[in-house]
């Protein structure tokens, strides 16, 4: 089975390489952009095609590890 | 003063910390491997020395902060024992919860190697009883992600209660967002947990140790480290 | 006959291998005819056509020397492998007879050229092993993970020999600032190097940036590591002894910089998109458990010979373990450990997977070896033995693919002995054929503040330079001075080159490279041993450039020779052009000497007010390729300033006993900018300034002639008539140029200028361009 | 307006994170995770309204900054 784990900073967490790139597509000239805030994807393959059990493995592999949840967020998607 | 340093995969500073607690303390640490669950019998101070444990993948020290040795390490620092964590170790402590906040990407989104200066908050703990308080040292930095940073209440909660030990600042001694190379909040370069046990610092005091290499700034932390030891026996 | 079909599915072989003596070798006919039904039993295994030849990179004459080698065609496989060993990369083809001429000996090399770094003898038992090495095509595909790949590649090169690494060095040229892909080819360059050597723990101490329109479109990587070992422990790539298991170490094998990105899809098969080869991406963390691992089991004592994979990765290693030992080797693909499925034979021969070793291990020895490999999280298999047979067999899902006479893909690989043609000499220019177009304080400070002179700063601050705590001299310096283990004795780095007057002169640049980089040795007060080459050229088919390789090797022979600076490792890459248009000859010269004791190092800072300053070398006023000329005046013309080996040696050697009589509180050489900028920069380093007599001669000439051999000394003021005597007494000529003091820098007549707007145009520039929107 | 560029790493290319990560949640006891690639996620804020602009200045900053296109592919959604 195919996943994919999204993980994003908490809004009021500061985001250096948001502010960064902000800067950075303003002096490229690319216009509109407000604000960028970057987080991470995961995609994972698991062995098992029983769809509960991979999200509660996901979900446990995005606690334990993949998302530092005093900073962070994360989204769980069995994506087949 | 007995004392154990970490090693990780992807450590890298810890022959330099090896040799700066031998050089000061008069006796080689021991050099714990992750996959240990148990530290040395009669360990006074756990080190978490610098590097890139686990190639700073996913977060740094994320992976480092949940090996074995850590729950040991957690153990350690319950009974009161005192942990020095550099650098990387500072970034491992804070993922395994021994400290609070996160240390994020510098400013400027460069890995920096350079001298900084600290002003030496206080005098009055273990790991800084080897200054007078206000003293400013000059001592390697080398890191990417050293933004030190964490929620208002956390920030207000460290300033209140005195927990930061170490600041950037210019050679004078002054705070001025030009000497605080990485933008850490409140120019935070070290910070102490609530009982005082557990340091977290970014730079690196173990690389200034040896008049011969031109600057013993960084001495001091260890020798008030050793000389608090002693007291306690 | 017997035992020949069997083998084609690979049994009897195997049977045979093992059981010694191997008639196939001296039977060819046999040999092709298992081939021919070989060939079509692997599975779409498409024809050797002209045009295939062609895509491999091999001249028609080259594939016809194959067919006489190995009397029949080879498999694609085997094509793949003579592209690989026959590239001008690997065989230097056309660079050999060049390279044979350079001095490679003195009773302190352990081991010169021909490993896969240099050794010397540094005393106490100890050995310096190192080696530089370019990286340039693919740093100008993906800067970042080109230029880590290319420390990666270095390292492993060092530690493979037994040496745990104690510095990097690395020497940059970039194209024109101005040039839309300049800067971003600079932040990945100088963001890959820090990556890679940062997260691997070795200090990055010294190097050299250089920017020049000729390298736009060709930028230079070259990259140097540094280590130490037990000179009695040295490991080798030749392999010992019979039925031995051959063990692959580190990381998976995946389709990473395969060379034949012409590779016919004929083989590739529906999915060629998915398979094409890769960009090489670097993993430092793999590399230091790897370096970890492989001392470990080196100091265990597991290890008969070892060979890191680098270019042609399995090939290149396998058959040098082999050609080097005078055996041969069966290399079992089906075990070979692979990050991707479906790989082929091909592709498994060819990949270049980063962080991956062989090794022949002692069989007792061979669990203990896995137990540390394992410990460290590293891939370890057994893939294939070493065998009587002096052939290269390589097997694959029951098919024979390869089986080739093993020391003949090396020795008989073409040499070819090109045409050249000498570069025409340039005419001198005197001072007076040049008008200074402005006041020489306004020249100073313009030159100081120009991209090739200014500091490098925003680039070595990227990298971790103290780790070890044994940096005592930190970049910025003449040479970078690395204390060994806990003192006192210390190593002095350096790597120099200067293209421009290459280019006006192969024979006199290659003098001068070799000659720059054994003066910045002597500043420190080290004496130089020995030096590691890595010759940046373009195409060597073209006599001009051809012209250029050979003038540049000649010279950097007689300069090693006469200052007793052997050869001992080094790296050519060529064909660096563009559209025809090459880049400006580049011979980096990667230099190392020794300090017996490194509290007794020479800084260029000066130290204190009211010191003399002394000038040891003759100043004729030398403007032709000065960057006076060429950046003030606008000017690239004019022969570069020639080289005096015998003055060099002499000025040095006097220097050094200066230094290390403790006579010396600061020494920095003239070169790039020359009297004006050295001055600039001691003054800089200590915020001290200085008062300079009036120049005896033209002062443009004086003050930003290029002559060589030169060196600003300061000393005692009470001790400086003594020195001026003794210089004499050594032959050496001085001049007395002034005295430190103050906050500002006076040259003669001119208008005094502060020490700190020195600084700030001398640090400003690069950050200032630096900060500019990064294009990619 | 919101939107987000997700990047992933082109396949075939070497992904030593994610490398680390599968060893990680292994030692972690995390069961049944064959493989993990990590890619990057950019959360925008746009100015304006129009959803064709939108992606082509997306697009344009993907292009330019936010992925390396020699090794990674990126996809643009405007998520409203
Ligand atoms: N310009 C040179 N001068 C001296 N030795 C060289 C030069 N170029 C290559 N060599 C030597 O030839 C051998 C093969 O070079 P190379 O293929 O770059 O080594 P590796 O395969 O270890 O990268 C090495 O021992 C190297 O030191
Ligand atoms: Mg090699």
């Amino acid at each position: 089975m195919k996943a994919r784990v999204t993980v994003t900073l908490k809004s009021g967490i500061l985001d250096p390489q948001g502010k960064a790139i902000e800067g950075a597509l303003k002096s490229l000239g690319v216009e509109g952009v407000a604000s960028v805030r970057q987080g991470k994807v995961f995609d994972i393959e698991l062995a098992g095609t029983d769809k509960a059990k991979a999200e509660a493995v996901l979900k446990q592999a995005a606690d334990k590890l993949l998302a530092n949840t005093v900073i962070e967020n994360y989204r769980v998607e069995v994506t087949g | 003063m007995k004392s154990a340093v970490l090693v990780f995969p992807g450590i890298n500073r810890e022959r330099d910390m090896a040799r700066a607690l031998t050089l000061i303390s008069g006796r080689a640490p021991a050099m714990v491997w992750h996959a240990e669950t148990a530290l040395p019998a009669g360990t006074d101070l756990v080190v978490i020395p610098g590097g890139f444990s686990y190639g700073d993948y996913l977060r740094c020290g994320a992976i480092a902060a949940r090996s074995p040795i850590m729950d040991a390490v957690r153990a350690h620092a319950e009974k009161g024992g005192l942990v020095l964590a550099i650098c990387n170790g500072f970034q491992i402590a804070c993922e395994a919860g021994l400290l609070p906040g996160v240390l994020m990407r510098n400013a400027q989104l460069k890995f920096i190697c350079k001298d900084v200066y600290l002003r030496v908050e206080r005098s009055d703990t273990p790991f800084s009883r080897g200054y007078n308080a206000g003293q400013v040292i000059r001592v390697p930095c080398a890191h990417g992600e050293g933004n030190y940073i964490a929620d208002a209440e956390t920030i207000a909660r460290l300033e209140a209660e005195g927990r930061v030990l170490y600041r950037y600042v210019s050679p004078e001694g002054v705070l001025d967002p030009a000497w605080n190379h990485n933008g850490a909040t409140n120019a935070i370069a070290g910070i102490v947990n609530e009982r005082g046990n557990v340091l977290g610092m970014m730079p690196h005091p173990e690389n200034h140790v040896e008049a011969v290499m031109g600057c013993t700034d960084g001495r001091g932390l260890f020798a008030g480290l050793v000389e608090h030891v002693a007291r306690a026996a | 006959m017997p035992g020949l079909v069997p083998g084609i599915h690979g049994l009897a072989i195997e049977k045979k291998v093992v059981d010694g003596p191997d008639r196939r070798g001296h039977d060819a006919a046999a040999v092709c005819a298992s081939f021919d039904y070989i060939r079509h039993m692997i599975p779409n295994e498409p024809r050797v056509t002209p045009e295939l030849v062609a895509e491999h990179g091999l001249k028609p004459e080259e594939h016809e020397r194959i067919l006489k080698l190995i009397g029949r065609e080879p498999t694609v496989t085997e094509l793949g492998i003579f592209s690989a060993m026959w590239n001008e990369h690997c065989s230097y083809k056309s660079s050999k007879i060049h390279l044979r001429t350079l001095p490679t000996e003195a009773p302190w090399v352990i081991q010169g050229p021909g490993e896969n770094a240099g050794v010397i003898d540094i005393g106490d038992g100890l050995a310096c092993v190192f080696k530089m090495e370019s990286h340039n095509h693919p740093s100008y595909i993906e800067p970042y993970q080109g230029a880590a790949t290319g420390v990666g590649g270095i390292l492993r090169d060092v530690f493979t020999m037994g040496a745990r690494p104690i510095a990097c060095l690395n020497a940059l040229s970039f194209g024109d600032p101005k040039h839309p892909k300049t800067r971003h080819l600079v932040s990945g360059v100088v963001a890959g190097i820090g990556g890679y050597g940062n997260s691997f723990g070795v200090p990055t101490v010294g190097g050299q940036v250089r920017f020049h329109p000729r390298y736009n479109g060709n930028n230079l990587v070259n990259a140097m590591a540094v280590g130490l070992a037990e000179s009695d422990k040295i490991f080798y790539a030749a392999a010992t002894g019979v039925g031995k298991p051959i063990v692959y170490l580190g990381s998976k094998t995946g389709r990473d910089g395969i060379h034949g990105a012409t590779m016919a899809s004929a083989e590739f098969g529906a999915d060629a998109e998915e398979k094409r080869p890769t960009v090489q991406v670097g993993d430092p963390f793999a590399e230091k458990l790897l370096l970890e691992a492989c001392l470990e089991i080196m100091h265990k004592d597991c290890v008969i010979a070892i060979q890191d994979m680098g270019a042609a990765g399995l090939t290149c290693s396998a058959v040098e373990m082999g050609a080097k030992g005078d055996l041969g080797v069966t290399l079992e693909l089906d075990k070979v450990p692979c990050r991707e499925t479906g790989m082929t034979a091909y592709e498994m021969m060819l990949s270049e997977s980063q962080e991956r070793m062989l090794m022949v291990l002692r069989p007792e020895k061979e669990a203990e070896a896995e137990a540390i490999f394992r410990k460290w999280g590293l891939d370890f298999a057994v893939v294939g033995e070493t065998t009587p047979t002096r052939r290269f067999i390589v097997r694959h899902r029951g098919d024979v693919m390869v089986d080739l006479p093993i020391k003949e893909l090396g020795d008989q690989a073409p040499e070819y002995k090109r045409p050249f043609v000498d570069t025409p000499t340039l005419p001198v220019i005197s001072p007076a054929d040049v008008t200074p177009p402005m006041s020489t304080a306004d020249a100073l400070e313009k030159l100081i503040a120009c991209p090739d002179l200014c500091s490098r700063r925003w680039v070595w601050e990227q990298y971790d330079h103290v780790i070890g705590g044994n940096t005592v001299q930190r970049p910025g310096g003449d040479a970078a001075v690395v204390r060994v283990n806990d003192g006192p004795k210390a190593l002095a780095l350096t790597a120099d080159v200067t293209p421009r007057y290459c280019e006006a002169d192969p024979l006199e640049g290659g003098k001068q490279a070799v000659a720059e980089a054994w003066r910045n040795i002597t500043a420190v007060g080290g004496t130089p041993l020995a030096v590691t080459d890595n010759l940046n050229f373009g195409n060597p088919e073209r006599p001009e450039i051809m012209g250029q390789f050979v003038g540049c090797v000649r010279g950097i022979g007689e300069a090693c020779k006469a200052l007793d600076f052997p050869v001992v490792s080094g790296n050519v890459s060529l064909y660096n052009e563009t559209n025809g248009r090459a880049i400006l000859p580049t011979p980096t010269i990667g230099g190392v000497g020794v300090l017996a004791d490194f509290q007794k190092s020479a800084t260029i800072a000066f130290k204190a007010a009211g010191e003399a300053i002394l000038l040891i070398g003759e100043t004729k006023g030398w403007l032709g390729q000065s960057l006076y000329l060429r950046d003030v005046c606008g000017r690239e013309e004019g022969a570069p300033p020639p080289v005096d080996l015998a003055t060099e040696k002499r000025n040095g050697d006097f220097v050094r006993e200066l230094i290390g009589e403790g006579i010396a509180t600061a020494v920095h050489d003239v070169s790039d900018g020359g009297l004006a900028v050295s001055l600039a920069e001691m003054a800089m380093a200590s915020g001290i300034g200085a008062k300079l007599d009036a120049s005896p001669a033209a002062a443009h000439a004086f003050w930003f002639g290029e002559d060589q051999a030169r060196y600003v000394v300061t000393v005692a003021a009470a001790r400086a008539g003594e020195i001026m005597a003794r210089a004499a007494k050594a032959g050496a000529a001085a001049l007395r140029l002034g005295v430190t003091g103050g906050d500002a820098l006076t040259l003669g007549m001119e208008r005094p200028i502060l020490v700190k707007t020195l600084v700030q145009a001398f640090e400003g520039w690069l950050p200032a361009y630096m900060a500019g929107p990064d294009v990619t």
